[in-house]
């Protein structure tokens, strides 16, 4: 499977980012941070707790703005131009780890929504897609129910598709199982895997280092607002070469 | 690297006071400041034209007029003589007297029925929420008419005190007496209570344009004195408990630094109390304290009252059963496991609200009007209007006076909350 | 030890005990009694005490209300029909008043022949409350609209409509009642013609000048659409804004006044100085919650915002607002408002109490519409704007249906308080029913030294409407905490 | 100007007191009467021919004058006062005055007193917002005694507090007290004691500057004084206009002349006018005369002829 | 261990129920309960939600009023009396599921507040003896802090020592660990195995079957408000007698 992802990668470039740095007030968050994500790739980005993991890729689809460095996503420059920031936020979706359902629509209002207003889809094959990516997710079943009235795996899913619905060129996941309890991470990552399969661009913040191995094709480590390692997943897991990473692997994986 | 991105440009575009955010908000609060301002100046434009098409000037001269009106209950000297602003300050003095009473007797009455709605007395519980119900839902403006109309028509005229040789020859009682052994007369017009009286007086001194009568500095004197040596005493006592563990009995020793020095200065300076006497029309001597204070206060209190009662109820409500039982399993005693547990914590809860009733409390004294009670709003705002024909002015600084209230009362009220604010990760 | 120890400790229950009823003393009337009356000695006391206040308010206010009296044409009559009943001294309620001089306290002076008008008005004010309070819950709607046309059947009649309104008012609810069927989301624009068409109902005149003047909403909308592709998004809001004014400030007189001509159709047109009584409050406090309800959103808004002079702007005023009595804010309606507009303006003082209203209102909704959208968690902002939604998107499809509907019942608790409000504007001559009507009643020789029956009767009504309306909103707050889970 | 305006609107609005028995009233079904509003009704027969078109607009003592400046209301007949600031310092002009009055008191018979002077320690309910207050005061320092306020916002309050006996006196203008104790049930027990303390010549106000207004309001009160100087009623106004002889009554009743069209009515407004609401002592024998509830002598508000204030300039 | 802790149990009879039944209103909640405790004994009580456990140990320290039978504590016996009540409450210490910290007070003024008021011991003893349970519970750096800046686990180690700070000689657990996250299970049950190998007598309503057992004497079952099984943990967990216990059994361990 590995292999038939590594195929799909493409020489054309989703992200750019250059010499990108952060500070919230005084503190410095991300540091001097560069990469380039290839369209096809996907990326799990791990680190302990505070070393900037959700601040990175919150910067991606300018949920936080930074302060130097360039950031380009799908050819677009994130700056402060406010049509820029829409072009990239319709290519990019996001899963949360709190899901961040609309509570007030039912499951299907939640993935119509965004296409109907944003990319102003007539309503009806606004939902076709959605109860396509709804099937897809498996639960074409609950499309008419509340978020509050599903479990939590359920409802990560329905975020999953309610992202897939802007049909975005790149997915962005920022510990989407952690909020979960064993049994539903499963479910999620199954769906995740299946996507990683069709070939979607992914950035994927994640300690689930089965799902890691199983659909990287890089493993991003992060620590103190910087990136520390990177590398294939396989060698990643067995071979760290830094200290930092060595440490963090036997907490992580001795739990 | 395969990527056709612009070249990123610089420069300035004028679509970039729309779509640039570095821009954007500046773009519209320059906007919005501008168009604010225009209305500001629309209006006083509007405001001066008005004025002069009136004939009438902006400007505050009149508060020294002289203001050739009486006020009935004036808590400083005050005679028709005076100029407005001194009948501006008897009205404010008035406002905030009613205000304070309304927000005593609320919190007290509040906090008995708040409490009592939760008492397992089915019957009590039952009478506490028909009255919050009812006193919540029908408009302030009624309750006090009625309390007027009740004080007014139930209580008797001072004539029927009245006490003739004939009534004496035939062994008649009067119509109505006087209560509290005799020292306090209800009538119709109002209730006269005694005044206090100094055989040996220290005299008085000015302050600005306040004579601040030495008696009564001597006895704030020594109550305040009194207070700080019971907290010493009491602060003594916590020591020693700390100490050994004990706690010293001191219930006897505070009743004495508290009443002992008072009484004494009282025997000194003196003091008596001058009891009303029916004569002539009216009871004279004494205090008389108006029907349409009463009846403000009581209303206000009663309608107050019901929604600090809600307060306080749900401020207990907030502390989770579990705090008592925990208290209970450490072996408290229910009594200090409310003074020690519940209480500091209910009053967190409690107080912001609590406040803010007090707010609307204060607000609400304007209703005043109702009763013809000369609060800052029948003397300023009414009177002095009406006999001056100065509604822009009168009316702004009634307003400014009422924001400053508030104001003063909310910012007392977020220091409050910033300093209790419980500790949390 | 140990052995026998673990010898004893072995237990099994072999078979199970069914449960039994508590003992006697834990159960019935005399538990409950024990537990809720007579529990401790305070208790005891606090009982004693209730019985006996209870039996004071009753012993104390029951033979008046037994000696009611209620044909009658003035006190003295009462007075007389009391004493003759119940005896010389004896008190009794003087419900003659009431039953002589009710059209008052609900209509104040609005002719009796039209009094259909506001009656109407009032059914259909829930007729269009319903879309709003059910947002498509077609069978709430249904029922709602179903009360409307008994309500109409009934009282219409007792008002004495003419017969073309009662038709003509009993197919508009049938009609909305089919289209709740067909299309409930589509009734919201009843809801949104309802105020136009109250004002009409209310003040009569030309059905032309409602129309025309909501037909300034209509230009304003044309302007913005078809402004949008060519200047953008805000620019063309302004331009709708503008042409909207210019059409209401020129345009509307002269074209109501053709249409009028060529197509005279309209009701008898009532002055606002008729106004009185609960049809005052009412109009007062519904349109005041109305349109305070929009500004008072952009006020929360506003005081939510990072910008620092929009948020100053909106601070200030609603700290103002809230920090001044209401009776001072009438006065300014009333003694201010015209130094504040061009000379020589002049509008009703309803209108000009209205507007005050409405900013009072306004000032208290931002603050509670605020406590909402800070009850909202910060993901629901990021997953809209993830999602590419603009602001006005976000606050109007996911921020604001939340936020109001964390508030409703702190919105409902700021219209009871203030329906109760309502009563203030008898100290501008309006004729609020508590002291305004009253006055009027008791100003005519035949009622003078009457108190106690107007204040009850308003008293009750208040009581009524306030009591019901908060019941409604715990009720509402209860279903929409379950509804969804 | 006012008239213009007043034409145009086809309506004239006045402002009235918000209930006072006998002055400015409404009934039962909102129909206002009364002493004033019989003057602005008859305004309204002059300016627009048609006495039923007029507004009343409920002022209270505080908002009556601002009303009457910001133009909400043409004419202000609210039994106001004329004193020196008022007509100087609020920019009002008091055309005329429609009834000579003063403040007096009124107390319980049985209270034993016969003069004001006797009222030392008393309790005196006044009504706020109005010009008695001041009157008030000054007498009371003058006579050195003292009284206690009970300040109350409207008469019918004020009427509840003095029969409960919660003021020994109630103090307002002599008209005002009469037609209290007219409506009280015990009238008997009442005495409106002898000391007038002040002047209140009350009348209509309209704003200043506007005199041709000014002129309309002051000519139509004339015109019901002449009226009933010469003996012309409701009744028999159409009779008097077609067989006079008088010159001066010609030119009133528009037979003659020009009058009505100078001041830019009609010529036969005051005409229209008498038709609608009679002549002045028409108007006070309904309203307010004896045989009234209110049961008011004319005393100073009889006319010249008869010993009274009431004179109108001649007509010409 | 397990040896080490029989060893501990004295002949001495702590807590003596017998023919103990209590009604919720018309709810049968505990029926014909009978047990002795001797002192040093651990019991762990287990059995399926709504069956009776917590109403049953509430009842020992009179959080809850019994309506038939006799309860002896130390032999004092739980009546009406309230001087008794405070005898009894003063010698059993309870620690509930939530803590029930007190918010608005210290750590250590939480541990302090009971010894003062209840047993009039001078603060600074109090203090001293606050500060030992507070170290014994690996937490002495927190004591000026407030309850809301600890850790749930931190939390609950504070609530074991506010009661070991009135030297209870029995102590009640009501679900301690249940709502704590796992890490933070494991801090709170060390605690509590360190307190039963000082033979504390304890009893302990929890599903923690490891805890129950390292350290109990006894298991005892419930069910329906009745005391279903009572056996040795060991016989107890591998030899179920009743069929309700071994389904009750079978769904704990399969989880
Ligand atoms: N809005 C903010 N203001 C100030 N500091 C912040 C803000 N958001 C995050 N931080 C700080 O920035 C650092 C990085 O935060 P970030 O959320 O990116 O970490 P993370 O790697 O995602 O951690 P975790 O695994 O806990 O989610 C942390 O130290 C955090 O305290
Ligand atoms: N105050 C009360 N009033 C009425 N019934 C109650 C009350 N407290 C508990 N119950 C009922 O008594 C029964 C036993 O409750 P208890 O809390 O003792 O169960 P438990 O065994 O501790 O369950 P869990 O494992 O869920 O904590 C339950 O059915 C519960 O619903
Ligand atoms: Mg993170
Ligand atoms: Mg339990």
């Amino acid at each position: 499977m590995a292999d038939a992802a590594k195929m799909q990668i493409s020489d054309e470039v989703a992200i750019q980012i250059t010499g990108m740095n952060k500070w919230y007030g005084q503190f410095h968050v991300l540091r001097d941070i560069n990469m380039t994500v290839q369209r096809g790739e996907r990326i799990v980005i791990c680190g302990p707790s505070g070393s900037g993991k959700s601040t990175l890729i919150r910067c991606i689809n300018r949920l936080e703005e930074h302060q130097q460095g360039q950031i380009i996503v799908d050819g677009t420059e994130l700056t402060n131009d406010l049509k820029n920031i829409d072009k990239v936020r319709s290519e990019v979706g996001m899963v949360f780890q709190h899901f961040n359902l609309f509570p007030h629509l039912t499951i299907l209002e939640n993935c119509t929504l965004a296409p109907i207003w944003v990319r102003k889809v007539p309503k009806k094959e606004a939902e076709e897609t959605a109860m396509h990516f709804l099937t897809k997710v498996k639960i074409p079943e609950q499309a008419h129910k509340y978020p509050g009235q599903l479990s939590g795996g359920q409802q990560q899913r329905v975020a999953i598709a309610r992202s897939l619905c802007m049909k975005p060129r790149i997915m962005l996941f920022d510990e989407p199982t952690s909020a979960l309890d064993p049994e539903m991470i499963k479910e999620v990552l199954d769906t995740m895997i299946e996507l990683a399969e069709e070939g979607m661009t992914m950035l994927c913040v994640t300690h689930e280092m089965g799902f890691a191995q199983a659909v990287a094709n890089r493993v991003i480590f992060m620590d103190q607002g910087q990136i520390v390692e990177q590398n294939e997943p396989k060698e990643f897991f067995n071979n760290p070469k830094s200290e930092r990473t060595k440490l963090f692997l036997s907490q992580i994986l001795g739990h | 690297m395969a990527f056709a991105s612009d070249a990123p440009k610089d420069g300035f575009r004028l679509s970039m006071l729309i779509y640039d955010t570095r821009y954007r908000s500046y773009t519209i609060q320059i906007v919005v400041l501008v168009l604010f301002a225009m209305a500001v100046a629309w209006l006083l434009n509007n405001t001066a034209q008005n004025l002069a098409a009136r004939g009438k000037e902006f400007n505050f001269a009149f508060l020294w007029q002289r203001a050739g009106y009486d006020i009935g209950q004036a808590l400083i000297p005050y005679t028709n003589d005076d100029n407005h602003f001194r009948a501006l300050l008897v009205g404010l003095v008035n406002t905030l007297v009613v205000a304070f009473c309304g927000c005593l007797f609320a919190t007290v009455l509040g906090g008995i029925i708040g409490v009592l709605r939760l008492s397992n007395n089915w019957l009590i519980g039952r009478l506490m929420t028909i009255y919050v119900e009812v006193f919540r839902n029908v408009p302030l403006l009624l309750w006090i008419l009625l309390s007027y109309v009740i004080l007014s028509e139930t209580t008797p005229q001072p004539r029927d005190f009245r006490v003739t040789d004939e009534m004496i020859a035939a062994g008649e009682e009067p119509a109505a007496s006087m209560i509290l052994f005799g020292t306090v007369a209800v009538t119709n017009r109002g209730t006269n209570i005694p005044a206090p009286l100094f055989e040996r007086s220290l005299g008085s001194v000015q302050i600005g344009f306040l004579p601040v009568s030495l008696n009564l500095l001597a006895f704030i004197l020594v109550i305040v004195a009194s207070v700080w040596a019971n907290r010493r005493l009491l602060a003594h006592a916590k020591a020693v408990q700390e100490a050994t563990g004990d706690r010293p009995v001191t219930w006897w020793k505070s009743l004495l630094i508290l009443f002992g020095p008072v009484l004494a200065l009282k025997f000194a300076l003196g003091l008596h109390l001058e009891i009303p006497e029916l004569k002539g029309f009216n009871f004279a001597g004494g205090i008389l304290v108006a029907h349409s204070f009463t009846a403000l206060t009581i209303a206000l209190a009663l309608y107050t009252a019901a929604f600090i009662a809600e307060i306080v109820r749900s401020g207990i409500l907030a502390i989770s059963r579990g705090q008592t039982e925990a208290a209970y399993a450490l072996g408290l005693r229910p009594n200090r496991t409310m003074s020690l547990i519940i209480l500091p914590q209910a009053l967190r809860v409690i107080i912001p609200p609590l406040i803010s009733q007090y707010l609307n409390l204060t607000k609400n004294t304007s209703l005043g009007i109702a009763v013809s009670y000369l609060d800052l709003r029948g003397t300023l705002g009414g009177i002095t209007l009406n006999q001056t024909g100065r509604e822009l002015e009168c009316m702004l600084l009634m307003m400014l006076i009422y924001l400053s209230i508030s104001l003063i009362i909310s910012a007392l009220m977020n220091l409050y909350n910033s300093s209790v604010q419980l500790k949390a990760r | 030890m140990s052995e026998t120890h673990a010898q004893t400790v072995l237990f099994v229950r072999d078979t199970m005990l069914p449960p039994v009823d508590p003992p006697i003393a834990e159960r019935g009337a005399v538990k409950w009694m024990r537990e809720n009356l007579f529990s401790t000695p305070l208790n005891i006391a606090l009982t004693l005490l209730g019985v006996l206040i209870v039996w004071w308010l009753v012993s104390a206010s029951l033979p008046w209300w037994l000696n009611s009296v209620w044909n009658a044409s003035s006190l003295s009559q009462c007075r007389e029909i009391v004493a003759a009943t119940a005896g010389e001294g004896a008190s009794g309620a003087c419900w003659a008043m009431i039953r002589e001089r009710w059209h008052q306290f609900i209509f104040g002076f609005y002719p009796a022949s039209e009094w259909w008008r506001p009656v109407l008005a009032f059914g259909l004010l829930f007729a269009a409350l319903a879309p709003v309070l059910f947002a498509g819950q077609k069978r709430n709607q249904s029922l709602i609209l179903l009360a409307v046309l008994a309500y109409l059947l009934v009282t219409l009649y007792l008002a004495g409509a003419p017969g073309t309104a009662f038709l003509l008012s009993l197919l508009l609810v049938a009609g909305l009642l089919v289209g709740a069927q067909l299309a409930p989301g589509k009734l919201l624009w009843f809801t949104l013609a309802f105020p136009a068409l109250c004002f009409w109902l209310l003040w009569g005149g030309s059905v032309w000048s409602p129309i025309v003047a909501m037909a300034g909403f209509g230009v304003l909308y044309a302007v913005f659409r078809v402004g949008t592709p060519f200047i953008g998004l805000v620019p063309a809001a302004g331009a709708g804004v503008v042409a909207a004014v210019l059409w209401w400030l020129y345009l509307d007189k002269p074209v109501v006044d053709a249409l009028q001509a060529a197509l005279p159709f309209g009701i008898q047109s009532v002055r606002s100085d008729l106004f009185g009584g609960f049809l005052l409050a009412i109009v007062i406090g519904v349109t005041g919650i109305a349109f305070s309800l929009p500004i008072g959103i952009l006020l929360a808004l506003g005081r939510q915002s990072d910008m620092l002079i929009v948020k100053t702007l909106s601070v200030g005023f609603i700290e103002f607002i809230r920090g001044v009595p209401l009776i001072t804010l009438l006065f300014t309606a009333s003694l201010l408002l015209q130094y504040f507009l061009p000379p020589g303006t002049n509008f009703d003082i309803i209108l000009r109490v209205i507007i005050l209203v409405t900013f009072f209102a306004a000032a208290y909704l931002a603050e509670v519409i605020r406590g909402g959208l800070a009850a909202l968690p910060r993901g629901q902002y990021e997953a809209a704007d993830a999602l590419g939604l603009d602001y006005w998107q976000a606050q109007r499809l996911v921020i604001l249906p939340q936020a109001l509907k964390i508030s409703i019942p702190s919105i409902v608790s700021t219209f009871i308080g203030l329906f109760k409000d309502t009563t203030l504007v008898a100290f501008v001559g309006l004729m609020d029913p508590l002291k305004g009507v009253t006055q009027i009643v008791r100003a005519d020789i035949n009622w003078k030294g009457i108190y106690w029956e107007p204040y009850i009767f308003v008293g009750t009504i208040f009581f009524l409407i306030c009591f019901g309306m908060s019941r409604y909103s715990m009720y509402l707050e209860r279903k929409l905490k379950t509804d969804h889970r | 100007g006012t008239l213009d305006d007043v034409k145009a609107r086809g309506e004239l609005i006045c402002g009235s007191n918000t209930g006072l028995t006998g002055f400015g009233a409404p009934d039962a079904s909102g129909n206002w009467a009364g002493f004033d509003v019989d003057l602005c009704r008859a305004v309204a027969a002059v300016v627009l021919g048609d006495a039923t078109k007029v507004k009343f607009l409920p002022t209270t003592g505080e908002t009556r004058f601002t009303a009457l400046q910001s133009g909400e209301v043409d004419l202000l007949v609210r039994n106001s006062t004329w004193t020196f600031s008022r007509d100087t310092e609020l920019a009002l002009d008091f055309v005329a005055v429609n009834y000579y009055d003063g403040q007096g008191f009124m107390v319980k018979k049985d209270l034993g007193v016969s003069s004001a002077k006797e009222l030392d320690g008393a309790t005196v309910c006044i009504q706020t917002g109005t010009t008695t207050e001041l009157n008030l005061a000054d007498f009371f320092k003058q006579n050195n005694i003292s009284y206690q306020p009970v300040t109350v916002a409207d008469d019918s309050e004020a009427q509840r507090q003095y029969l409960a006996g919660a003021c020994d006196a109630y103090t307002t203008d002599a008209s005002g007290l009469a037609a209290s104790r007219a409506t009280m049930p015990d009238a008997d027990n009442h005495i409106i004691l002898p000391e007038i303390i002040s002047k209140e010549p009350l009348g209509p106000v309209v704003r200043h500057g506007d005199n041709q207004w000014g002129d309309v309001v002051r000519w139509t009160y004339y015109a019901l004084l002449i009226a009933e100087e010469r003996g012309i009623t409701s009744a028999n106004v159409n009779e008097v206009a077609a067989s006079t002889a008088d010159e001066e009554v010609k030119r009133l009743l528009g037979v003659s002349g020009d009058m009505g069209a100078k001041m830019g009515v009609s010529n036969d407004a005051f005409k229209n006018a008498i038709l609608a609401v009679g002549n002045y002592g028409e108007i006070f024998a309904r309203n307010i005369g004896e045989g009234t509830t209110i049961n008011l002598a004319r005393g100073l508000n009889a006319l010249w002829t008869q010993g009274g204030l009431q004179y109108a300039p001649p007509f010409r």
